[in-house]
């Protein structure tokens, strides 16, 4: 969406640092995201790119800088209040609960909105079957979203991996976000896969006005997906803008041929 | 103010009061410390090499002594009987390697830990089937190993009593680690098992395969165990009872770190020392007997601030 | 609602009202969404019928105009059919997965003024070619996922219009308005225009008025007696005649229930929780059932295997007998009822078959063991014949007198009779009006006298039971002078569950030769199973053990051809196996998965030409689309296998 | 083979999510519960009833207490003897001072001083994982375990240091503990007892607290990042599970063995129940019932049954000797079967519906 500038401002990132026992993750990085807009964060293996995402949800605590999210400041929180805010999350090796059916993985998504108390879910009858079924019905709306009935009731173990990025992206849905960090969608599918996944990244951005913020490998899928796109190399920003912008970017071009070169050697 | 007094005040009262018994109860934890470190030991080597939580650590202590009482008792010559001892104790680890090791290989944790306390009761029961419940002298002269004692004046008018098998106890102890210290870095298969804790495609590189290894590191801390089996032993009788030592060298292993020879034995010496003096000056004002549990508390509290162990590495977690 | 009379049941808004009055708790259909059965009662179907006409006719729509539905099975593509039948319009169900081009033709050539279709992938097709469709005024569709962002000139949601419709209804005159369009419609009126894929050319738009239909569908009921008890699945094409009757027509009058399954994907897992009573498929289901099983119990345990072939034996020589009820010794009703137990009972609850009561098949013939087979293990399997332009039936099997090679007899009412050159030909009151806007065509198919041709060679055996040969235009001649039925070899060819498809050609030939499609799914099994590696489909195809496999299925279908008097001289010489699936993305077969025979052998002529040339191999290079849509290239070297021909019948040798 | 799924459609959520969806396992349930509460009491005789029925429930109990914590929460313990015990020795101290108040009520808030001591001892999980939390459960075993003989008040100071199931009654003089009890009425009574409450734990694994353990368990980070509270969801299953092993402890006292003394809840009770857990499925309600039975029915059978076939090696020696072969069943079966006889009946029960099929 182009008018992805004029729009306010979800999580404006400012000056954070990272660090592990001296090995730098990232450093000194500030970016925005806004709402409603699909914010790609690219780069090379090592850039800082999943650190990034593990400071915005409270994974890791950065050393430095701060965290504005929805006008709330903050330097480090808990990830389950990064939960409670509004942000949800996949990963990028799948991290799906491989004990449960592909209903059950979704329906965790819903367990902060669920609040019937011990006693109802002991008995099981009234209010606390009522909620079940209420979320129930919410799972499946995002099942048939996906068009994954066909293993509504397989364990995820037993999936196809390219099903199972699709289960972690309606896990991630069940918690109704506002904003989604999507880390690595599409890695490891074939390019069928690939289009239907953006077909429903998309889908989501349209259809329930979320806002994403994706890390992506394949080029082409993030110059199609994405409204504006921040560039990380060796933990640093080394570009921000549309994806226009940023292909013609000399830093960008040079990031990227050197991973190239260091590719074909 | 009693129970303060008699927790932070009487103790080091007393303590001070008598520094002999003191030492005493020092040089006492200090060699149940060595015996607890060797437990660990073994556990350590096992832990190391294959990932597996064995329990049967304990058991295979006392099923050695056991076994080496049992053949002696038979009539078996007391050098014949070590020997067919350490030959009984490499067909365990070969049947271990064969018949647990090899099949589970790659199962969780869990299920490899519920299978050596499977084994536990295997060697329980064949112990006890072959040379009688009842319990047994160990067989302390006829192994060659001293018995009486050395008293040493001690300050003004107090006495140290050592007992000489503690002090052969600890002499063999210190060889036995010597020993695995020089066999971990000095030949061939010592580095093949240092790299295989790492990678087990790195040991498949070196040459030995992953079985040879397992069966290897079984017998070694075997070995250990007989050793411990007969040290223990002598200290007090040989029977099944003595698994409740097992047990209690674990907190040895969460102060040490699964994976750490040294942690074992400074683990070791700590659990050894403090339980002693805890028992013997905190105890009474509890009842006594808290030697049974005391020893976890101290790894529980010390868990909590380090989650990985005197000597393991940090964690950090990825996502 | 006294402007209608409620005795005359004549067109099926009529009946679907009647349904409300008599039977409006019962369900009327159900749909798997959302993970559950969602149902729908008979006044509740009613309902949303006359809310959509209402709707409909606020945006316009008046008698006679024609509405395209498009979709999956769907109940309220079937309501919408209903709907445009309340207001006189006609409308045209289309096969939803044809492409862009061919919706177009129809599109613009039934002059559709609205279409009524299942969501964006549909609404995109139509308006890729909507510039090409001046009619066409408004297109509704159900579901709204995706189409947020478009432009919505000329495009509502199905919802919407109802919900309008609804309002309608409450305004003072409204429901009166509707009652008198509904009491207006008059048996004779076109209900639905059904165009006909077709082997070749452009498809032809059917026209079938509520008296075909209706009389036609009340055959069926009558005939193996139906009630509002029958459970069916809907599943095949809403465009297809079949579908039609069976899952709209046979359902309103009978007033069973219709369940839709939820997707593509599940629709083996939804016919199980269903469990139909009433079963309606083309062979092609039953076969690929069939070995699906087979391929199933070769991975079975050897004592599950034992018992299984064990009780197919059993199965075999009592079981027919048992379903005709025959006489049956005592042992071996409890043998077949202990095999019931382990086996058919357990087989027919995998297929979701377990209260069936009974399936028919039709289209194209059924192999026999396919056929037995079914039958065997309990499940009341029959054939019948029928068109397009007739409605459905033209003959059945009545129980007991049940064969796996004809397709019985003429049905109560409808008259056959055999052309000079062996074309059959019928009469009833299903036969259609005529093809919409080609009378030069309907001309050709109806006889002056009112009978249909249609098409297809055929003759009655003693027993008065039809048999079909082949296609007329299809049968040829052989140089010698012998009889070529292409279409009749290739299905004795096709029983064999390692055969999928077989070209066979002839026609102005000395000897009989054939393409030959190896299943991927059979054969990739039976050479996992013998050691064979094979990368792709193509390297499957061309191993020699494979050809000596299908070698073996062309002796012993030339073996029964020879026992036939007049087909020993269509005895297969020569076959070669084709290195790519027939493909009807490739146009080498028919959306409904029939050979396109002209266009194969002009796409692989050289190929062809190679059969009769004696040549032992010749080299292809051939395009090919994969799923996704892409492109490429096939090419390789293909072998040519001769094969004995068996001699002429043992009676004709013996004499 | 006998599963006639065809036919048998789901309108509704709660159908669909019922606990046995399909007719025939409705069936078969109601079968098994008829059996169990009037076929065994009318045909068992005392022996089978107090020595394999009772305790094969109670224990039953116990597994399903620990694989609440350790199959669905994934928390390791070793200490469910000591919490057993805890629930023993609190009953025994609610009924002797307040011997008018029915027992199951007590016997039931017995469970909530396990529970109390299981939320103390669940603490560390917050930090400890894996194998070392193991050695903290250790703790809280040989802790309670020293508590049970050291502190005279718990069991009255009695000569023996053992205690003792006093007579109780109901209202209507019915004898339910004691050495008066008759067997039929504390079978029923443990039956009854283990069913409710197995029924229960059905309803929390399958709501959102179970599956909070569950998320927890399999993935703990994106758990969290789902908005569980680790806290929350380990101690809240550390609770739950010392409450049912609670229950179960005091039942065992209670109702099974009379008198016990503090080594009847030691390490070995500990093993025992993990054993369970093991051998019946990590995850599995049913698993337990088949976990409890295994470890167990499969000792009693030995020891009659090895004199049976002519191996009379001496009372001792059998004992030893059952010993040898339950650790080497033990391995076998973590090796043949390494989720549990659950796993086999699942797998079991697959075949059924696939049947004739070998895969669906």
């Amino acid at each position: 969406m182009s008018d992805a500038g004029a729009r306010e401002i979800m999580l404006d990132i400012e000056n954070v640092s990272l660090s592990f026992g001296g090995v730098k993750a990232i450093t000194d990085i500030s970016f925005d995201i806004r709402k409603g807009e699909v914010r790609a964060i690219i780069g090379p293996n090592g850039a800082g790119k999943t650190s990034m995402l593990n400071v915005i949800n409270g994974v890791y605590r950065p050393q430095k800088g701060t965290i504005t999210f929805k006008g709330r400041i903050r330097r480090s929180i808990q990830p389950y209040q990064a939960a409670q805010s509004g942000i949800a999350r996949t990963f990028q090796n799948v991290a799906l609960f491989k004990g449960m059916s592909t209903l059950d993985n979704i329906m965790s998504g819903r367990s902060l909105r669920m609040h019937r108390n011990f006693f109802w879910q002991l008995i099981h009858v009234g209010p606390a079957r009522d909620e079940e079924i209420a979320h129930r019905r919410k799972v499946e709306e995002i099942i048939d979203f996906l068009e994954i009935q066909h293993i509504r009731k397989v364990p995820v173990g037993k999936l196809p991996y390219g099903l199972q990025k699709r289960v972690e992206l309606g896990r991630a849905l069940a918690m109704e976000p506002e904003l989604l960090l999507l880390d690595e969608p599409m890695a490891g599918m074939n390019l069928e896969e690939k289009e239907d996944m953006s077909r429903f990244i998309l889908d989501v951005n349209h259809e329930f006005g979320t806002t994403i913020a994706l890390i992506e490998h394949d080029m082409g899928v993030v110059m199609d997906l994405s409204d504006r796109v921040v560039v990380l190399d060796y933990g640093r920003k080394i570009a921000d803008g549309t994806p226009d912008q940023v292909k013609s970017d000399r830093a960008v071009i040079d990031a990227y041929l050197g991973v190239a070169r260091q590719e074909a050697r | 103010m009693d129970l303060l007094n008699g927790i932070f005040v009487a103790p080091f009262v007393q303590m001070a009061d008598a520094p002999d018994f003191l030492v005493q109860v020092l040089w006492e934890g200090f060699v149940s410390g060595i015996l607890y470190a060797l437990i660990a030991l073994g556990f350590v080597l096992i832990f190391k090499a294959s990932g597996v939580f064995n329990f049967a650590q304990g058991i295979m202590v006392v099923f050695a002594a056991l076994t080496l009482v049992g053949l002696y008792q038979k009539g078996v010559p007391v050098i014949l009987a070590l020997i067919l001892t350490m030959a009984v104790m490499g067909i365990l680890a070969l049947a271990v390697e064969r018949f647990i090791m090899r099949p589970l290989v790659n199962q969780p944790h869990v299920i490899l830990l519920m299978a050596t306390i499977g084994l536990t009761y295997f060697l329980v029961g064949l112990g006890e089937f072959v040379f009688g419940g009842e319990p047994k002298q160990m067989i302390t002269t006829e192994l060659g190993l001293p018995t009486g004692s050395t008293e040493i004046p001690f300050g003004a008018q107090g006495m140290v009593i050592l007992q000489h098998i503690d002090i052969a106890a600890a002499i063999i102890a210190i060889v036995m680690v010597t020993a695995l210290a020089l066999f971990f870095n000095r030949t061939r298969i010592g580095r093949a098992l240092r790299a295989v804790a790492d990678d087990h495609q790195a040991a498949l590189s070196v040459g030995i395969s992953l079985h040879q290894i397992w069966a290897i590191v079984w017998f070694a801390s075997g070995l250990v165990a007989l050793a411990t089996g007969v040290m223990w032993g002598a200290r007090s009788d040989v029977s099944f009872a003595l698994e409740i030592i097992a047990l209690r060298a674990l907190p040895v292993l969460i102060l040490g770190g699964f994976t750490s020879v040294p942690g074992a034995i400074v683990g070791g010496l700590i659990v050894g020392i403090g339980e002693k003096i805890g028992e013997i000056y905190w105890g009474p004002l509890l009842g006594g007997g808290i030697e049974s549990w005391l020893a976890y508390m101290i790894a529980l509290v010390f868990l909590l601030f380090r989650p990985q162990g005197l000597f393991g590495e940090r964690i950090i977690e990825r996502v | 609602m006294s402007e209608l009379d409620q005795t005359i049941t004549d067109t099926f808004p009529k009946l679907i009202l009647s349904n409300a009055r008599t039977r409006g708790r019962r369900p009327a259909m159900r749909r798997k969404d959302f993970g559950i059965w969602q149902s729908w009662n008979w006044v509740e179907a009613y309902d949303f019928m006359v809310a959509l006409a209402a709707g409909l006719s606020r945006l316009g729509a008046v008698r006679n105009d024609k509405i395209a539905i498009i979709g999956s099975n769907r109940p309220y593509l079937y309501w919408s059919i209903a709907a445009a039948q309340c207001l006189g319009a006609v409308p045209v169900p289309i096969y939803a997965d044809s492409v862009a081009e061919e919706m177009a033709f129809v599109l613009d050539h039934a002059e559709i003024r609205f279409a009524i279709v299942e969501d964006q992938e549909q609404v995109d097709k139509i308006l890729s070619v909507r510039d090409r469709l001046p009619a066409l005024q408004a297109i509704l569709y159900e579901e709204k996922r995706g189409l947020r962002d478009y432009d919505h000139a000329g495009l509502a949601a199905l919802a919407d219009v109802v919900a309008s419709g609804r309002t309608i209804l409450k305004e003072p005159g409204g429901a009166e308005m509707l009652e008198q369009a509904i009491a207006q419609g008059k048996g004779a009126d076109t209900a639905v225009i059904l165009y006909t894929s077709g082997t070749t050319g452009r498809p032809k738009g059917v026209m079938l008025t509520h008296d075909n239909l209706i009389a036609s569908a009340r055959i069926g009921i009558a005939f193996d007696g139906l009630s509002e008890v029958d459970e069916i699945i809907a599943y095949l094409p809403m465009a297809w005649v079949g579908d039609h009757v069976f899952s709209y027509a046979q359902a309103i009058i009978a007033g069973y229930c219709v369940s839709c399954p939820e997707n593509a994907e599940t629709i083996i897992q939804d016919r199980r929780e269903i469990g139909p009573t009433y079963v309606f498929a083309p062979p092609r289901v039953f076969e690929n059932l069939l070995t699906l099983t087979m391929v199933r119990m070769e991975d079975a345990g050897r004592l599950k295997r034992w018992m299984f072939e064990h009780f197919l034996g059993v199965a075999r020589k009592w079981g027919e007998k048992l379903l005709s009820g025959d006489q049956v010794p005592l042992a071996a009703r409890l043998h077949y009822a202990l095999g019931d137990a382990f086996v058919y009972a357990p087989l027919r609850n995998r297929y979701g078959l377990t209260n069936i009561k009974v399936g028919y098949t039709a289209g194209e013939a059924i192999g026999a063991e396919i056929f037995s087979f079914y039958r065997s293990i309990g499940v009341n399997l029959k054939q019948l014949y029928g068109q397009t332009e007739a409605s459905v039936y033209v003959t059945m099997q009545p129980d007991g007198e049940i064969r796996p090679d004809t397709v019985g007899r003429p049905v109560p009412s409808v008259a056959i009779r055999l052309a000079a050159n062996g074309e059959v030909e019928f009469n009833g009151p299903g036969v259609f009006q005529g093809y919409y806007k080609d009378p030069g065509k309907t001309a050709e198919v109806k006889t002056a006298d009112g009978y249909v041709r249609t098409g297809d060679v055929g003759f009655f055996d003693a027993a008065g039971h039809l048999k079909i040969i082949d296609r007329a235009k299809d049968v040829g001649k052989l140089d010698a002078g012998g009889l070529f039925p292409p279409k009749y070899i290739e299905n004795k060819l096709k029983f064999y569950p390692n055969i999928k498809e077989a070209v066979a050609f002839g026609d102005k030939r000395d000897h009989v030769a054939c393409f030959i499609n190896i299943d991927p799914v059979s054969v990739g099994n039976w050479a996992e199973r013998n050691n064979i590696v094979h990368a792709s489909y193509q390297e499957l195809a061309s191993d020699p053990r494979v050809y000596e496999l299908i070698a073996g299925h062309v002796a012993e279908v030339n073996r029964a051809l020879a026992a036939e008097p007049q087909m020993a001289g269509a005895q297969i010489a020569r076959f070669l196996i084709l290195p790519k699936e027939l493909d009807a993305d490739d146009g080498e077969l028919t959306r409904t998965q029939k050979v396109r025979r002209g266009f194969i052998s002009e796409r692989y002529a050289p190929l062809v030409e190679a059969l009769y040339d004696g040549s032992p191999s010749t080299s292809i290079r051939t395009e090919v689309t994969f799923e996704d849509g892409r492109k490429g290239l096939i090419e390789g070297e293909v072998v040519i296998r001769d094969v004995a021909v068996a001699a002429r019948s043992p009676l004709e040798a013996a004499a | 083979m006998f599963y006639r799924e065809a036919g048998q459609f789901k309108s509704s959520y709660a159908t669909d999510q019922a606990i046995f969806p399909l007719l025939q396992d409705r069936i078969g349930f109601f079968t098994i519960l008829a059996i169990a509460f009037i076929g065994v009491p009318l045909l068992a005789d005392d022996f089978i009833l107090d020595a394999i029925a009772i305790p094969f429930l109670i224990l039953t109990l116990a597994t399903i207490g620990l694989n609440v914590l350790t199959g669905y929460a994934g928390q390791l313990s070793l200490g469910t003897g000591g919490f057993m015990g805890v629930g023993a020795y609190a009953c025994y101290k609610l009924t002797t001072a307040f011997p008018e108040v029915n027992i199951i009520l007590l016997i039931l808030l017995s469970g909530v001083f396990s529970a109390g001591v299981g939320l103390v001892f669940g603490l560390p999980s917050l930090r400890i994982k894996g194998l070392y939390l193991v050695v903290t459960t250790l703790a809280a075993q040989f802790f309670l375990e020293w508590c049970f003989i050291r502190i005279g008040w718990l069991y009255n100071y009695n000569v023996s240091g053992a205690i003792d199931s006093p007579e109780r009654s109901l209202a209507g003089g019915l004898v339910l503990t004691g050495p008066n009890a008759d067997s039929v009425t504390r079978y029923l009574v443990v039956l009854a007892i283990v069913a409710v409450m197995t029924l229960l734990v059905k309803n929390l694994i399958r709501g959102r607290i179970g599956r909070s353990w569950m998320m927890i368990r399999d993935m703990d980070i994106a758990a969290e990042l789902m908005g569980v509270r680790p806290l929350v969801a380990k101690l809240s299953a550390f609770a739950v599970s010392s409450y049912i092993c609670g229950v179960a402890g005091a039942m065992f006292v209670f109702f099974y063995l009379g008198s016990v003394e503090p080594a009847a809840f030691s390490i070995t009770l500990s093993f025992q129940i993990l054993f369970m857990v093991i051998i019946g499925g990590l995850g599995s309600l049913i698993g337990c019932y088949f976990g409890a039975a295994f470890i167990w029915i499969l000792p009693i059978f030995l020891r009659n049954v090895l004199p049976a076939i002519g191996i009379d090696i001496g009372a001792e020696n059998i004992v030893h000797l059952t010993s040898m072969i339950v650790g080497v069943l033990i391995i076998l079966f973590l090796i043949l079967e390494p989720h549990g006889l659950a796993r086999l009946w699942q797998l079991g029960k697959e075949k059924l519906r696939v049947w004739p099929f070998p895969y669906a």
